[in-house]
């Protein structure tokens, strides 16, 4: 199905899941945010890439778009949030930038554990669908140790890339309705969570979520 | 069509902020929405089915049921929300300009909603469920307050989340079905899929349908992955939490029920969803206990038992016998006018006092004893209490639970539901007799007229006292549609 | 016409039965008196010093409390009533219960009951201290009685297999004086029969002193006519008892009227001789204890209804079944 | 000061109740008087196949006997509250928080009583607990009533768990809900799901009813209703848990072990003695009426025992006179706690108090309610000569004919034993009574309130002598009374129906008549003889000293001996405290201070609600508003959903 070869593939399987690592690992939300973008560029040019090789319009012209509303329009607005809120550190909490890498390193190990069955498939596909739940993974430990809103967006941003991931090895792609929904529904929730984050400035005068503990029991 | 509707609708509201036009423009908007709903109902329940866009959109007994309760309750709510909103315009809570906003959103969140219910297709209910965390978001923090973002920040991360695992799981299910139906919508139709459901890939099967249910668990509010669910609940403006709790919740399950309609035909077998759901249900009310013997928030308490009635729900559809089956179709019916009118009452109480603790309420029937008279009622409602329909709906599906042999777990969810009733029961009396605080008491009475906001609670006490036998029809329809072949 | 002479019969010696209580109650209490007497190296009143005591305040002016309402008045009347009604139920010297039926046993215990209802409700009835402390204790060693004495007559019932007084007595007469039920039951009987008249050790008929009197703290407000039926009504309640015990003790067969006058004049003294036997072991037994103040009650009646249970055990044991 | 209008809608409502009531014993008869089969299998009405989509109901002599009670009752209480809701509309207070439930407890008592299968049982079983917790609520100006109706509700809940349990356990073995249905079926169920059904039943029909220890509801919520409502709950509520137990255990579930007539008769004699023993010491006036409602279900729950157990054993002799002893009692409990309740209640409203140390003397004040009140009393000691004591003796006499017929076994020292208590319990509920109406009525006013009293309204005062006067009757024509009782008894009996008026059984309660007969023409007699004594009024004597109210006894003294005796079951700990004053002799004051409690109540209640509350308080950590525990919790569910699932 893809059009190029395994090493190839590896490589990027290996970016995807370097770049999700160091999502993780970033101290500062402006590198995770960086890190983010590379990794949905390289999975929107997997996407194309496929497209070419299949010679499908409409799977091309959708990565094209997903580049864009992904790599391009969400990445500025999270920016414009940060820039405004002048928010620098993730906020670590529960787990220290190290210990959490430890952790994420771990969660990948896990992951190829389980996708151990799916081996009969094609190996490489094997591979990649164990980065992607390894991504899953990082995404959710990413929004469970650290404080920043920001964060945590990038968390629910770097499952969603896994699930991406996870969808394109599987079945190469949803149907395109579905994947459009899907990707629309991305992007207005990034807009949304954009809003909100501007309000929570507004009345915390910081987006760290750690203060909003006030509704218990 | 009525999915045209609300979302014409939606962006209609943005044009004026006007009290007059926003009133005018919604009431067209009810009328066009209970019309063409009300017609496709007709057609559905009359033919057994119905399609529409050349089987883009479709309906069955099942969605018929949750299109009813969708526009029942949106009619009863959005009218209230007439008055009560401009209450809160006049009490200074948000300026009047943002009230355009509020219908908006109302509208979009109803828009995806429709969605849910009129696709068949499991990719699409995904679309739609998501759409609706995201059109509600800004509906739960809608006040702005701290509280307000903090609650819309925990339940869009928290569902947004969990959705996402439904979202892993509807690729799994494509994945096993793909080689049989092709890489088309078909694969996730479940018009098509029963005819395939024996042949699916049981390794990606099983995983998808985990993820699935767990992730629209999150949605639904099984315990324990509830906890967005007080919050935003008792954080939006009663209207919106009223729409949530009887609408929302609904929806998710919905989700749910198709794909575990689909999975009692797949190789997993028939009780594999029904066991993780039965665990979730006797989870959530278990739990619930906890939260609503010991709750002082009043709309937080109506959300807990938000939770507890889903646990219900997910017990009865999840023994799969069909007279559960039939008893958690009509409680869902029931729970969602109940629930709705519960919100809608006490949001208005909230407002008139001030106040959502239920320490610092006193003396209701002292003042308001109209509204006092109706809060029994959603008491009585609520809990399960004869005569109220939501009593035969609990016997038949409890009943289910001694049928299929777990008397003891039988025996425990009664026994919860007795403990949760003696919660609502102590806070409602707490709430409803004694002094009224001073402030309290200068505010203005009320006129016989309240008494027409409890249409709902006597549906749902007419039910109780006897099922028409076109009701029953309709149910049986939905049991056959969610028990498949079995 | 056999049958109306039956009823008849038994109604003419029904009403014998009543006039002989009646006549023989104060007579029974001179002669105890007059025993305690003999005890206590005196020369004691006469025999028949209470027909004159009776006679004396039936008299008399009676003084009502200005708190008192008609329960006052009623009360004496009601008690000797109920009484005697007890009395229709225990056996005649004849043998005959004059209204004989199944379950009567426990009409006995009843019957006194109702007095006991009346007498305690009196006793508040001139707002003092001693009458509500005699109708206080009074109530709780009834109640503790109540059991005893039930449970002997049941026992006795079972020895005998029917629930009736008068078929007791003559079942009773099949019964070895010696078997061991028999004696524990009487046993329980003597001593309930000591608390219901309320002599030593759980009450003195003699005291009028206010910390120790239980029944006498009840009459305290009475005078005139209505003091002298309540001590009517007691000392008829005494020689009920005597004659019940009389004949448990020494069970006699049924005599009819066609044993002719003789005969019946033979029984009468027969029982006589028997109740005046007890009264006389009654008034030695008074002598020789001292009264118990009133928390030991409860260990005295307890005893008693111990020796019924055993009595019972004791029963099926000798009968082979348990 | 009474609006004319709120005056006419009460007089119409309870002549409406009273005319329903009326209409229903009068039809009733003549059914009854036309006889036919169905007394005996009972007359259907609306039946289905017990899917539970449609309510269905069935007549036999069983029901009719207990609508018999319920009829009566309904149509004495309505015309009671005919007098006594005047009060509350002199004091402005709104009656249709009382009129509607009203109507509707009646109702569905109503319901419960005919209904023919499980889910309408339910149903109206709820019902019925639902409005009597509105009438009990009605008084809700008072915490401590509002608390009471609280109480009342949740414990009745709270049995329904079983009862609930019970009803879908049988419906899941035999698809129906038809009682018949469960009866055909038993047979095929092993022991283990019998003895369940049967504990469930009990326990769940036995908090209705308030067998110790599930009684705890029962004192709080009879003293907190209005009077015509405390009347009806005693007199006739917790009689309907009794018939269920009919319906339900001896006529579906059918002969079971025998030690199911053991638990009967031991509860029965448990709830009996603890509570006359909680009466003997309340200083409540209705509390204490509402304890000998205990008291009262425990004799009765004794007669259901002994029947039991003689159904066991096949002595149908004895049988027939538990169950005869049972609905005998039945009535008379019925008529006596209903006519107690009224006196309560004008008491209550002469003087605004519940509280015996306040009341005294009002028997001179009130001499209607006083006379109605001494019948009752003698009544409900079971004294002869009114019904309660016959009743008693068939008791005595079946528990009796028990152990005769048993061949051996240690079985016949404790039945016996049964009969000891009920003697027990017979003084006990003397010196109860004595004090109820002793302190009330007789002596002197203990406080102003008790001394300014006024007799109630004709109504009022009527209403408690009619019952007095059908209490009397049943004794009177004890024929009648029998063969309303024949009517349950031909249901009951599974052999021929046997006319029991006629037959030896019934012998004693025949002479009932005989015995008050010949008392009242003894007393009339004596009465007579010394009417020409002389009387004077005087002062009580006093040793001299002037005489005040605060000399009496009080209601906590005239039973202080039995409290010290039963000190550990009551709970009782009595405290001495002296004022000396700095100096070792002279003593200055002496307080005083003695509770009793509720024993069951912190054995069992308490330490479970202090467990839920505690465990409650756990669970609440959970919600500790930290967004990332909540993704925690989002994790591990997903995590144990896939080991487990997969």
């Amino acid at each position: 199905m893809v059009g190029f070869s395994d090493s190839t593939l590896n490589l990027v399987l290996l970016i995807l899941l370097g770049s999700g690592l160091m999502m993780v690992y970033s101290a500062r939300v402006i590198n995770a945010l960086n890190w983010w973008t590379i990794q949905t560029v390289f999975v929107s040019l997997l996407l194309i890439a496929e497209g070419i090789h299949n010679d499908a319009t409409e799977i091309i012209i959708f990565g094209i778009l997903l580049l864009i509303a992904k790599a391009g329009i969400i990445p500025i607005l999270l920016r414009r949030v940060l820039k405004t809120s002048r928010t620098v550190w993730v906020g670590e909490i529960f787990l220290k930038r190290a210990m959490s890498l430890v952790v994420a390193g771990g969660l990948t190990l896990l992951s190829y554990v389980i996708t151990e069955p799916m081996l009969a498939l094609h190996p490489s596909y094997r591979n990649g669908l164990a980065i992607a739940i390894a991504l899953i993974f990082c995404g959710l430990l990413l929004m469970m140790t650290r404080k920043i809103s920001m964060v945590q967006v990038l968390g629910v941003l770097l499952i969603d890339n896994g699930i991406f991931l996870a969808g394109f090895f599987l079945t190469q792609g949803m149907p395109l309705l579905v994947e459009l929904g899907a990707a629309f529904d991305i992007l207005v929730g990034v807009v949304i969570v954009g809003i909100l984050s501007k309000q929570m400035l507004e009345t915390y005068d910081s987006l760290n979520v750690d203060h909003m503990r006030s509704l218990k029991g | 069509m009525f999915i045209g509707v609300a979302v014409i609708a939606a962006v209609g509201m943005l044009f004026s902020a006007k009290d007059t036009y926003l009133r005018l423009l919604n009431s067209v908007a009810l009328v066009l929405l209970t019309l063409s709903g009300g017609w496709t109902i007709r057609e559905t329940l009359s033919h057994g089915s119905y399609a529409y866009g050349s089987g883009l959109l479709y309906w069955d007994a099942l969605s018929a049921l949750l299109l009813s309760v969708i526009i029942i309750i949106a009619v009863y709510v959005i009218i209230f929300s007439f008055g009560y909103m401009e209450e809160e315009v006049s009490e200074k809570k948000f300026p009047r300009s943002r009230l355009k906003w509020y219908y908006f959103w109302i509208w979009i969140f109803m828009a995806t909603m429709l969605l849910v219910v009129s696709t068949p297709n499991l990719g699409i209910i995904w679309v739609g469920i998501e759409g609706t965390t995201l059109a509600t978001t800004l509906l739960v923090g809608f006040y702005r307050s701290k509280k307000a973002i903090e609650a819309a920040w925990k339940y869009v991360i928290l569902c947004v989340v969990g959705i996402s695992f439904a979202l892993l799981g509807t690729m799994l299910l494509f994945a096993s079905a793909a080689p049989l139906l092709g890489q088309t919508l078909d694969a996730l139709d479940w018009r098509m899929l029963p005819e395939v459901a024996g042949q699916l890939d049981s390794t990606f099967l099983r995983l998808g349908v985990l993820f699935a249910i767990v992730g629209y668990g999150a949605k639904v509010g099984f315990a324990p992955m509830h906890a967005w669910l007080p919050d935003a609940h008792s954080q939006a403006p009663s209207p919106v939490s009223a729409l949530l709790s009887a609408v929302l919740l609904n929806c998710a399950l919905y989700a749910i029920l198709r794909w575990y309609s689909l999975a009692n035909l797949t190789s997993l077998g028939p009780d594999f969803v029904g066991t993780i759901l039965i665990s979730f249900g006797v989870l959530s009310l278990g739990l619930m206990v906890g939260f609503i013997l010991l709750q002082n928030d009043i709309k937080r308490l109506l959300a807990y038992s938000s939770v507890e009635h889903m646990g219900i729900l997910a017990i009865g559809f999840g023994l799969g016998t069909r007279e559960a089956v039939w008893g958690a179709s009509l409680h869902l019916l029931l729970h969602g006018l109940t629930k709705a009118n519960l919100f809608v009452i006490i949001g208005r109480l909230v407002q008139k006092t001030g106040t959502r603790e239920i320490s610092k309420i006193r003396g209701i029937f002292k003042i308001w004893p109209y509204t006092g008279l109706i809060m029994v009622l959603g008491l009585l409602g609520i809990t399960g209490t004869p005569p109220f329909g939501t009593f035969r709906s609990e016997v038949f599906i409890f009943s289910g639970l001694f049928k299929t042999g777990h008397p003891l777990i039988g025996f425990l969810s009664i026994a919860f539901l007795t403990i949760i009733f003696a919660g609502f029961l102590y806070h409602f009396l707490q709430m409803l007799y004694g002094e009224p605080s001073e402030d309290v008491q200068q505010q203005p009475r009320e006129s016989v007229g309240t008494l027409a906001l409890a249409i709902p609670l006597l549906v749902v006490l007419c039910l109780g006292l006897f099922i028409p036998e076109s009701l029953n029809e309709v149910l049986n329809q939905v049991v056959n549609v969610i028990l498949g072949g079995v | 016409m056999d049958e109306i002479f039956n009823i008849l019969t038994r109604l003419l010696m029904s009403l014998g039965h009543l006039a002989i209580i009646l006549v023989a109650a104060p007579l029974l209490q001179g002669f105890i008196k007059k025993s305690k007497a003999y005890w206590q190296m005196r020369q004691g009143p006469p025999i028949l010093q209470p027909y004159r005591d009776l006679r004396k305040l039936m008299n008399k002016e009676e003084l009502v409390s200005e708190h008192a309402s008609w329960i006052f008045l009623l009360t004496p009347r009601v008690v000797l009533a109920s009484t005697l009604m007890a009395g229709l139920v225990i056996p005649s010297v004849w043998g005959w219960a004059p209204l004989s039926v199944w379950g009567d046993i426990f009409l006995l215990g009843a019957s006194l009951g109702l007095a006991r209802l009346f007498l305690a409700l009196s006793g508040l009835e001139g707002a003092g201290t001693f009458g509500g402390m005699g109708s206080s204790r009074e109530l709780f060693i009834g109640l503790l009685t109540e059991p005893a004495l039930i449970l002997g007559l049941v026992v006795l019932a079972f020895i005998t297999g029917t629930t009736s007084l008068q078929e007791i007595n003559i079942g009773l007469q099949s019964i070895s004086p010696l078997f061991i039920p028999k004696i524990l039951v009487l046993i329980t009987l003597v001593m309930v029969c000591i608390a219901e008249m309320g002599r030593i050790p759980l009450d003195n008929p003699d005291t009028h002193l206010e910390l120790t009197m239980i029944h006498e703290g009840m009459l305290l407000e009475y005078s005139g006519p209505s003091l002298a039926l309540l001590n009517f009504a007691e000392q008829v309640k005494q020689l009920l008892l005597l004659v019940l015990l009389a004949h448990l003790i020494w069970p006699s067969d049924l005599i009819s009227l066609s044993e002719g006058p003789f005969g019946m004049l033979w029984a009468l003294g027969f029982v006589g001789v028997k109740v005046v036997a007890l009264g006389f072991f009654f008034a030695t037994v008074e002598s020789l204890f001292v009264k118990r103040r009133l928390f030991r009650a409860p260990h005295y009646l307890a005893t008693g209804t111990a020796c019924a249970v055993l009595a019972l055990i004791s029963l099926w044991i000798i009968g082979g079944q348990i | 000061m009474v609006n004319k209008e709120s005056q006419s809608v009460r007089q119409l409502l309870m002549s409406i109740s009273v005319a329903l009531a009326a209409v229903g014993l009068v039809w009733g008869t003549f059914l009854i008087s036309q006889g036919g089969e169905w007394i005996k299998t009972g007359w259907r009405f609306s039946t289905d196949a017990g899917a539970g989509l449609s309510l269905t109901w069935k007549m036999d002599g069983l029901t009719v006997f207990f609508l018999f009670i319920l009829l009566l009752g309904q149509g004495l209480s309505s015309l009671y509250a005919v007098g006594y809701l005047k009060e509350y509309e002199e004091k402005k207070k709104s009656l249709v928080s009382f009129y509607v439930p009203w109507f509707l407890f009646l109702g569905s008592m109503v319901g419960v009583l005919l209904a023919d299968d499980g889910f309408t049982f339910l149903l109206t079983w709820e019902m019925m607990s639902l409005f009597s917790f509105f009438l009990v609520l009605y008084e809700h100006d008072e915490p401590q009533n509002r608390k009471s109706a609280y109480i009342y509700l949740v414990m009745t809940h709270v049995a329904t768990i079983f009862l609930f349990a019970a009803t879908l356990f049988l419906q899941a073995k035999t698809g129906s809900f038809a009682f018949q249905e469960w009866a055909n079926v038993v047979p095929s169920l092993s022991t283990i799901e019998l003895n369940l059904i049967f504990v469930a039943l009990f326990i769940g029909l036995g908090t209705k009813a308030g067998f110790v220890p599930f009684h705890i509801w029962l004192p709080y919520a009879h003293s907190a209703a209005p009077s015509p409502v405390s009347a009806l709950m005693s007199g006739v509520m917790v009689k309907v848990a009794l018939y269920l137990m009919i319906r339900l255990v001896w006529l579906t579930l059918g002969p079971g072990p025998v030690w199911w007539g053991w638990l009967f008769l031991i509860v029965g004699a448990f709830s009996a003695v603890v509570g006359i023993l909680a009466a003997s010491t309340q200083s409540d006036l209705k509390k204490l009426l509402a304890f000998s409602t205990i008291e009262n279900v425990g004799i009765l729950t004794m007669a259901l025992g002994s029947a039991f157990l003689a159904r066991s054993w096949n002595s149908s002799w004895a049988m027939d006179l538990a169950f005869i002893a049972f609905f005998w009692h039945t009535l008379q409990h019925m008529l006596f706690k209903t006519l107690l309740f009224m006196g309560a209640g004008n008491i209550i409203q002469a003087t605004h108090t519940r509280n015996l140390e306040r009341l005294g003397g009002l028997l001179r004040r009130m001499p209607k309610t006083g006379f109605a009140a001494l019948l009752g009393i003698v009544g409900i000691t079971a004294l002869p000569p009114l019904g309660g004591f016959w009743g008693e003796l068939m008791l005595f006499q079946s528990l009796w004919e028990n152990t005769i017929h048993l061949s051996d076994g240690w079985s016949k020292v404790f039945l016996p034993l049964a009969i000891g208590i009920l003697a027990l319990v017979g003084g006990l509920s003397i010196a109860t009574f004595v004090k109820w109406f002793g302190i009330s009525f007789l002596g002197q006013a203990r406080s102003p309130a008790a001394a300014s009293a006024k007799e109630s309204d004709p109504v009022q005062t009527m209403v408690p002598l009619v019952v007095g006067g059908l209490a009397a009757l049943t004794v009177l024509w004890p024929a009648m009374t029998l063969a309303l009782i024949n009517l349950p008894l031909s249901v009951i009996r599974t052999g021929d129906v046997i006319g029991i008026s006629s037959s030896a059984v019934g012998k004693p309660l025949l002479m009932s008549s005989v015995y008050l007969g010949v008392i009242l023409l003894l007393t009339t007699v004596i009465v007579l003889l010394t009417k020409r004594a002389t009387r004077k009024v005087t002062a009580t004597w006093n040793c001299g000293a002037a005489l005040t109210p605060s000399m009496q006894y009080t209601a906590g003294g005239i039973t202080n001996p039995i409290r010290v005796l039963f000190a550990k079951v009551l709970g009782s700990r009595p405290k001495v405290k002296g004022d000396f004053a700095g100096t070792q002799y002279s003593l200055r004051s002496l307080t005083y201070t003695g509770s009793v409690k509720e024993v069951t109540e912190d054995i069992f209640i308490r330490p479970l609600i202090r467990g839920l509350l505690w465990s409650s308080a756990q669970v609440r950590k959970l919600q500790s508003g930290s967004i990332h525990l909540y993704l925690a919790y989002l994790l591990v569910t997903l995590v144990a959903v896939l080991i487990l699932g997969s």
